[in-house]
């Protein structure tokens, strides 16, 4: 079977205006076409996509074109997968908004305009969907808890967007007025290094990276919860995308710093991307609001995909490209499931919370598994990304950037147990042992799905390396990633007589296997424990009723956090000072120009000619 | 059928309507549909008035460009007219007069001519500004605008001394052999339009004008009259004067200053009326800068795609205040919850004038950009290439968060702020915003639209 | 398959000697240390009679997680201690024995003690898992840039690999190769093996035990056990890494003896950071060494 | 000369616009710069012994006329800046009936 891309964009719309017409007639069934929707987009597109049906032809959006490519494929399936997995929550939460109709529709849109950005071999309306999912996307943010959130977004997107659009715009200058998507690796000289400049901006604002980063945990923290995890997992991939546009696709950009053999350009990427890493972890450590936090892991994520793509090699960019999977399923996963307790319990800030897992046993699992993976442990998927990034930056030897992976790695172990503790173990609050229960099933199904294949990512991880290595025959780049039997090969040091170090998945999860069942069978034959009351505890001789005075959860890591808590604020400082600039300007301007009074006019009509008259410079 | 219908009807009416003031509303309703109409049937050819020939009498121009702005501005001057009348009957004298000096400035191809009808309009502009119950505020207008097109007169005589003639086709060519001389003359027109096209720092009144504005004044002034002073500005800017050297450096950073300084203080504001009427200065500003850099076709589409949504966004949020007695945004938070419909064609509005896509704004706003891309374009402003889109994407990024602010209040807000809207202004501003749509999707119809406004030299045409 | 089950039962062993060795070595340097302090200290074999007293006794439980957390600590540790090169040649799965294996396969032991405890419900067993973390996030970066600097000049991240290229001369020790390196090295393995000065998660003084507070019967024996083999993975590596491996049992189990022995007695001579003093001491001076190190041995190509 | 004189005039007219306060003398000063443009206009037609421009029986052969399209604008100029004057008379009128003054300084409005 063929269909043209086109048809499934134009489906996606459909199924949107579907959507919205049915919302309007009830709230749950219009939220009910987001999930068909998604899901059919998402097969279709997977289906066709490896069966080689899909094609480019235009037969409806003739203004644009459409071209089939690996990493399009790549990016599509993963972003459309991402949507389907969260409309399955929509349902449930659609009562909550207050234009519900509106939020199926513009769930389905914002789709639609990913899946045109990754396909469109059409510069210009590459761009065209990529304004267009944000401004699609831009209406979803406030249906959440604040209002504010979505002008930031509007204006780092929009600062993004335009540097995409002024890169593409040069591009175009450069080709002779041609829009073709392969005119970014033909750009030479002073235009390449605007373009690469205002690409990586575009793909760092999208992805949330220092320095533009600050839409992201604002965005995310107030978004409605599934809105949330879409934007974490499906959306910010754009900016992945762009970024392997600019970073991988331009090639080397400046000269060559001869000691670690990089590229000036790619090398400040890396430098940007470490930076980011550490930001993020640091400022994800010190959240209280569990949404909050993951929103600053997945910044802390993208400089991972940052750093990968930056050193140009084999396995960083395979790296990049597997932790872009990775992350997309385990934080949507995370997302999910704090969405799960978040519909339940009413909040998702941890002081308020406690105990949730002996109701919600399921969604713990759930966040177990993603936070697994992403902190990079055995065996979920998050481990093969980092450890095929960190060969190759140990293959460059850039310690510094080495420093941020390794610290942003330990780091996420901090953060994302905050959750865990606060949040789902410790003692269960009173107020939660009425109210609080497992999420429903169809909410379970897509954390379930997303978990598990959390792990298959992390044990068989043949098939997305088969797609990886694809993707390099299909950008024409020189890299390979080779697969050893279950094993990846990694850094090879060219050393004689010293293999390539390999790491076998499989392997891993099998050998763990065994060592939990050892541990299980000590536990099992050893006497059986008696079970006793949380509060039941060992409290150095004091009484203590209230579960909240047993329940340490706020300021968790308050010694840690007391060491860098005078920085936090520098960047968004900065962009606060920035906005407060231009409205001291517009309001200087303002004052001078717009009293009420009639000479003003005159005064500078006269201003205006004197100036030039005695400046002699007519 | 000849174009000085649409000059000579309008005065004939208003003086018409002094005598029968009972029907004078129906008869601007009528002149002013008629005007909307007649373009469509009307011959492309120029129009010689008194029997003299071109360069020594008064000729109107009858091109396509002057039929493109003759359609957006009276389709605009319709419904505003339409939607307002019954409110403000006295003022159809007035209206008459104003559409009379608007379709002038757009047709005429004389400049002392243009003179006169940028008195006419002005005059008329300054008397439906008196509607807004602000003498003090419409008396800056008149004497900025006085002040103004006596510069403009001024320089006219000098260029006229040096040329001897008035015709604008042949002080073109005068102008081409003699560049340098005609710089201060061109300087003082520009400054003396530049008043009326609300260019800083020329535009005190704007502030005091639209601040205060109401249902007509608000939409006549920031849609009708600043398409039209756009458009006219453009046909000088491309078909005039010639501009280079100091003079463009001149304008390119009056423009520069009116374009960004605009946003911030668009930016901030916290009236909703101030924050669209600064936005439209900054608007003002791109498309005379498009105008100025040679991108004149786009540049017509982009002051008519501003007019458009203008309309709508004036028009609502002058209801609004009117309901509300505050144009605070803060006072306004939660319009639209009640008013779904207006809300929907408000933010249609909005994201046109952003430049998003599936809106009539994108189409204008990449096509115009993407014409400073053009390999063989070579800008005749200083920095012109590079500078210019920068700026103008910057100034994007700023209105951007603005608007997105303004929109988020008036749609969230569990408070009942109830307003009412008339029918006919509901069906207006759906159809203008539906209109927005349109454009926005069939871009490639308007992109030959656009292409038939340029000559096959690749040059814009004017005449 | 029967070679993959038979390389499997080979960790399991590897594991079991590692818990007996670590247990046995546990309760020699008890001894030692009261001997410093003019005690007679308890019979080598001590720590084996605690432990098997304690998987005897009826335990509490505070719930499910309480329980599975447990057995994935246990389970992750014995896994990666499965992997643990004994000598260059006594390898359960060679090739496989991939130093990052080690450091994040472990942490699903850490992870899994960290979640039970804090599903314990007690605060002091999340005061405890907080000061782990932290102190984790401390010593783990310098000592990942000093085993990134060696990865480097060797060539490859398998633990044997490093080991051989000590032995057959292309490198001299590490521990002689990177001096710099190697005292930092030194250093953050004090703060893996939460010895004093940096056992500020355990604090007893404080903290009633840390994250342990709850426990008792089976599950704090099979944390015991955990603990042991923990220590003997980290020790292991360090004896790979820095001492150039062993080539044979005995002179593993003498590099692994002196390792210990000497950190033991250093540990016995120092007093407890506060937990901010541990991160601050790490992100200083060892960190700074470390970078310096790899500044030199990789840019400078200066290796002893 | 006559330039100069115009020159001077719309100069007044401006100098007046920037200082003065009263709205009636910005008024006046409107129309002073406005006489001084006309001045202007019609002093680029005219030149010293120029004819008027009407051919009659006395015209000679090769008459020497001034240039007669400036006395024709200067006319459209005049009514212009008498209706805006008016215009402007009639908004002192409405501005002195809200505030009870004419001086800007006096009515409080920003």
């Amino acid at each position: 079977m063929e269909l043209s891309i086109e048809i499934f964009i134009l489906a996606t719309l459909a199924f949107g205006l579907m959507a919205y017409v049915i919302g309007r007639l009830h709230k749950q069934l219009g939220s009910i076409m987001t999930i068909l929707g998604s899901l059919t987009i998402f097969g279709g597109i997977a289906y066709l996509g490896f069966t080689g049906g899909l094609t480019g032809e235009t037969a409806y959006l003739t203004f644009t074109q459409f071209e089939i490519s690996e990493f399009g494929l790549f990016f599509a399936i993963i972003v459309s997968f991402v949507f389907a997995m969260v409309s399955f929550f929509n349902p449930f939460f659609i009562k909550q908004y207050k234009y519900p109709a509106l939020y199926s529709m513009l769930f389905m849109f914002s789709l639609a305009g990913a899946i045109g950005v990754f396909f469109s071999s059409n510069l210009l309306y590459l761009f065209f969907f990529f304004e267009f999912v944000v401004w699609t996307s831009l209406f979803l943010i406030p249906m959440g808890r604040s209002k504010k959130a979505a002008s930031w977004y509007y204006g780092f997107s929009a600062a993004g967007s335009f540097m995409l659009l002024f890169a593409i715009l040069m591009i175009y200058n450069a080709n002779n007025g041609s829009f073709h998507i392969s005119g970014i690796g033909s750009v030479t000289g002073t235009t390449q290094i605007i373009v690469f400049i205002f690409m990586s901006g575009a793909a760092f604002t999208k992805l949330g990276a220092f320095p533009l980063h600050i839409w992201l945990p604002k965005v995310l923290t107030n978004a409605p919860d599934p809105v949330s995890a879409v934007f974490s997992g499906g959306l910010e991939k754009l900016g992945a995308f762009v970024a392997l546009l600019a970073i991988v696709n331009m090639g080397g950009i400046g000269f060559i710093i001869p000691s670690i053999d990089m590229y000036f350009g790619q090398m400040i990427i890396a430098t940007l991307g470490a930076l980011t890493i550490v930001f993020g972890t640091l400022m994800a450590i010190r959240q209280d609001d569990a949404k909050k936090l993951l929103a600053y892991s997945s910044m802390s994520n993208g400089g991972y995909i940052l750093v990968g793509f930056s050193m140009l090699t084999s396995q960083g960019v395979a790296g990049g490209l597997y932790h872009i999977v990775a992350h997309a399923i385990a934080s949507t996963a995370a997302f999910l499931a704090i969405a799960a307790v978040a519909r339940v319990a009413g909040t998702t800030k941890m002081k308020e919370l406690g105990g949730i897992i002996h109701k919600m046993p399921v969604t713990y699992m759930v966040y177990l598994i993603a936070i697994i993976s992403m902190a990079g442990i055995p065996p979920m998927g998050g481990f093969i990304s980092k450890w095929m990034i960190f060969q190759a930056v140990i293959d460059k030897g850039m310690i510094f950037i080495a420093i941020a992976t390794v610290f942003g790695s330990i780091g996420s172990f901090l953060y994302v147990f905050r959750p865990l503790a606060a949040l789902f173990l410790g003692q269960e609050l009173p107020q939660f042992k009425k109210t609080v229960k497992e999420a429903p099933f169809f909410m379970l199904l897509p954390m379930i799905i997303l978990s598990l294949l959390s792990v298959y990512t992390g044990v068989l991880p043949g098939v997305i390396i088969d797609f990886i290595n694809k993707i390099f025959v299909d950008m024409q780049l020189n890299y390979n990633i080779v697969m050893n039997g279950f094993a990846i090969e990694g850094y090879t040091s060219g050393i004689e007589g010293v293999g390539p170090s390999l790491l076998n998945p499989l392997l891993i999860a099998c050998v763990f296997g065994v060592g939990v069942f050892v541990a299980f069978l000590i536990f099992i034959v050893l006497k059986k424990s008696k079970k006793i009351d949380l509060m039941d505890t060992y409290t150095a001789g004091n009484f203590v009723y209230t579960e909240e005075h047993l329940h340490y959860s706020v300021d968790f890591y308050a010694p840690l956090e007391r060491l860098y808590e005078k920085y936090i604020h520098i960047m968004k400082n900065f962009y606060k000072s920035l906005a407060n600039k231009v409205r001291e300007f517009g309001a200087f301007m303002k004052y001078f120009f717009f009293t009420n009074k009639p000479e003003i006019t005159v005064f500078w009509i006269v201003a205006l000619m004197v100036f030039l008259l005695w400046g002699d410079v007519l | 059928m000849s174009a000085i219908l649409l000059i000579a009807v309008p005065l004939l009416a208003a003086f018409i309507s002094i005598l029968v003031k009972k029907v004078s509303p129906y008869l601007l309703l009528l002149v002013s549909l008629f005007a909307l109409v007649y373009p469509f049937f009307m011959d492309m050819s120029d129009v010689i008035i008194g029997g003299f020939d071109s360069p020594i009498g008064i000729n109107l121009v009858v091109n396509k460009f002057a039929l493109t702005s003759l359609i957006a501005v009276n389709g605009l001057f319709f419904l505003v007219v339409a939607v307002n009348i019954a409110q403000y009957k006295k003022l159809s004298s007035i209206l008459l007069v104003a559409l009379a000096g608007l379709n002038g400035l757009l047709l005429t191809g004389d400049l002392f001519n243009l003179f006169v009808f940028i008195e006419i309009s002005g005059i008329a502009a300054y008397l439906i500004t008196t509607t807004n119950k602000k003498p003090l505020q419409t008396f800056n207008y008149l004497v900025a605008g006085t002040v103004g097109s006596s510069l403009y007169l001024l320089g006219l005589i000098i260029l006229y001394n040096m040329s001897g003639t008035l015709n604008m086709a042949d002080m073109a060519t005068f102008v081409e052999g003699n560049g340098m001389y005609t710089l201060f003359p061109f300087l003082l027109m520009f400054i003396g339009l530049g008043v009326e096209a609300k260019l800083l720092p020329f535009n005190s009144w704007v502030k005091g004008i639209l601040g205060h504005s109401n249902n007509l004044s608000g939409a006549m002034i920031a849609s009708v009259y600043a398409t039209a002073i756009a458009l006219v500005f453009g046909k000088l800017l491309a078909g005039v004067f010639q501009i280079e050297g100091t003079l463009a450096l001149i304008i390119a950073l009056v423009l520069g200053i009116t374009i960004l300084a605009g946003e911030a203080m668009a930016y901030a504001s916290t009236k909703a009326r101030e924050i669209l009427l600064y936005s439209s200065i900054a608007q003002a500003g791109i498309v005379i800068l498009l105008f100025t850099v040679g991108l004149g076709a786009w540049a017509t589409f982009f002051a008519i795609a501003n007019g458009v949504s203008k309309f709508i966004l004036f028009g609502v949020v002058n209801r609004l205040t009117e309901e509300v007695g505050s144009d605070e945004m803060d006072q306004l938070k939660g319009s639209f919850v009640n008013n779904k419909l207006i809300g929907v064609s408000f933010t249609v509005a909005a994201l046109s004038i952003l430049g998003l896509p599936l809106f009539f704004g994108f189409v204008v706003k990449m096509n115009s950009l993407i014409g400073f891309f053009e390999p063989d374009f070579v800008s005749n402003l200083p920095g012109g290439n590079f500078i210019f889109p920068i700026i103008i994407l910057v100034a994007s990024v700023i209105e951007g968060v603005y608007f997105v602010k303004l929109l988020t209040k008036l749609w969230y807000k569990d408070s009942d702020v109830k307003v009412n809207f008339t029918p006919l202004f509901k069906y207006v501003v759906v159809v203008l915003a539906v209109a927005l749509i349109v454009f926005g999707l069939f871009q490639g119809e308007v992109e030959e639209l656009v292409a038939s406004l340029i000559n096959p030299g690749g040059v814009f045409i004017w005449n | 398959m029967i070679e993959i089950l038979m390389n499997i039962g080979f960790g399991l062993g590897v594991a079991t000697f590692g818990f007996v060795l670590q247990t046995a070595m546990g309760g020699i340097n008890r001894k030692i240390a009261a001997r410093l302090q003019k005690r007679r200290g308890p019979k080598w074999y001590q720590e084996f009679i605690d432990i098997f007293k304690l998987l005897s006794k009826r335990a509490t439980s505070h719930g499910w997680i309480f329980d599975f957390g447990v057995i994935m600590a246990l389970g992750g540790i014995i896994g990666t201690a499965m992997f643990m090169p004994i000598t260059s040649s006594i390898v359960a799965f060679e090739g496989y024995d991939n130093f990052f294996i080690f450091v994040y396969l472990i942490a699903v032991g850490m992870l899994g003690m960290a979640m039970s405890a804090s599903g314990s419900g007690n605060p002091l067993a999340s005061i405890g898992v907080m000061r782990a973390l932290t102190t984790m996030l401390a010593y783990e970066v310098p000592f990942m840039v000093v085993v990134m600097t060696i990865i480097k000049l060797t060539g490859t991240s398998s633990l044997t690999g490093i080991a051989v290229a000590q032995q057959t001369g292309d490198f001299n020790w590490f521990m002689i190769a990177l001096p710099l390196g190697f005292i930092v090295a030194v250093m953050s393995l004090m703060g893996m093996l939460g010895k004093k000065p940096f056992e500020t998660y355990i604090a007893p003084a404080e903290i009633a035990s840390g994250p342990m507070v709850e426990y008792g019967g089976k599950q704090l024996g099979m944390l015991f056990i955990m603990h042991e083999i923990t220590i003997f993975i980290e020790v292991s590596l360090f004896v790979h890494l820095f001492l150039g491996g062993a080539e044979t049992i005995i002179m593993f189990l003498i590099k692994y003896f002196i390792v210990y022995a000497v950190l033991n007695l250093v540990s016995n001579v120092l007093g407890r950071f506060k937990i901010d003093q541990v991160v601050t001491f790490f992100f200083k001076w060892p960190l700074f060494f470390a970078v310096v190190q790899a500044m030199i041995a990789i840019h400078l190509g200066w290796v002893i | 000369m006559l330039q100069f004189a115009a020159i001077i005039l719309l100069m007044l007219g401006l100098y007046g616009l920037l200082t003065q306060r009263n709205v009636i003398k910005i008024i006046i000063s409107l129309n002073i710069l406005e006489i001084g443009l006309n001045l202007f206009i019609i002093s680029v037609g005219y030149f010293e012994g120029g004819l008027a421009p009407i051919f009659t029986s006395e015209t000679p052969a090769n008459p020497n006329f001034v240039d007669p399209l400036p006395q024709a604008l200067v006319l459209t100029a005049i009514v212009i800046g008498v209706g805006t004057t008016a215009l402007g008379l009639a908004l002192a009128r409405k501005i002195y009936q809200k505030y009870g003054t004419l001086n800007l300084d006096e009515m409080g409005e920003n």
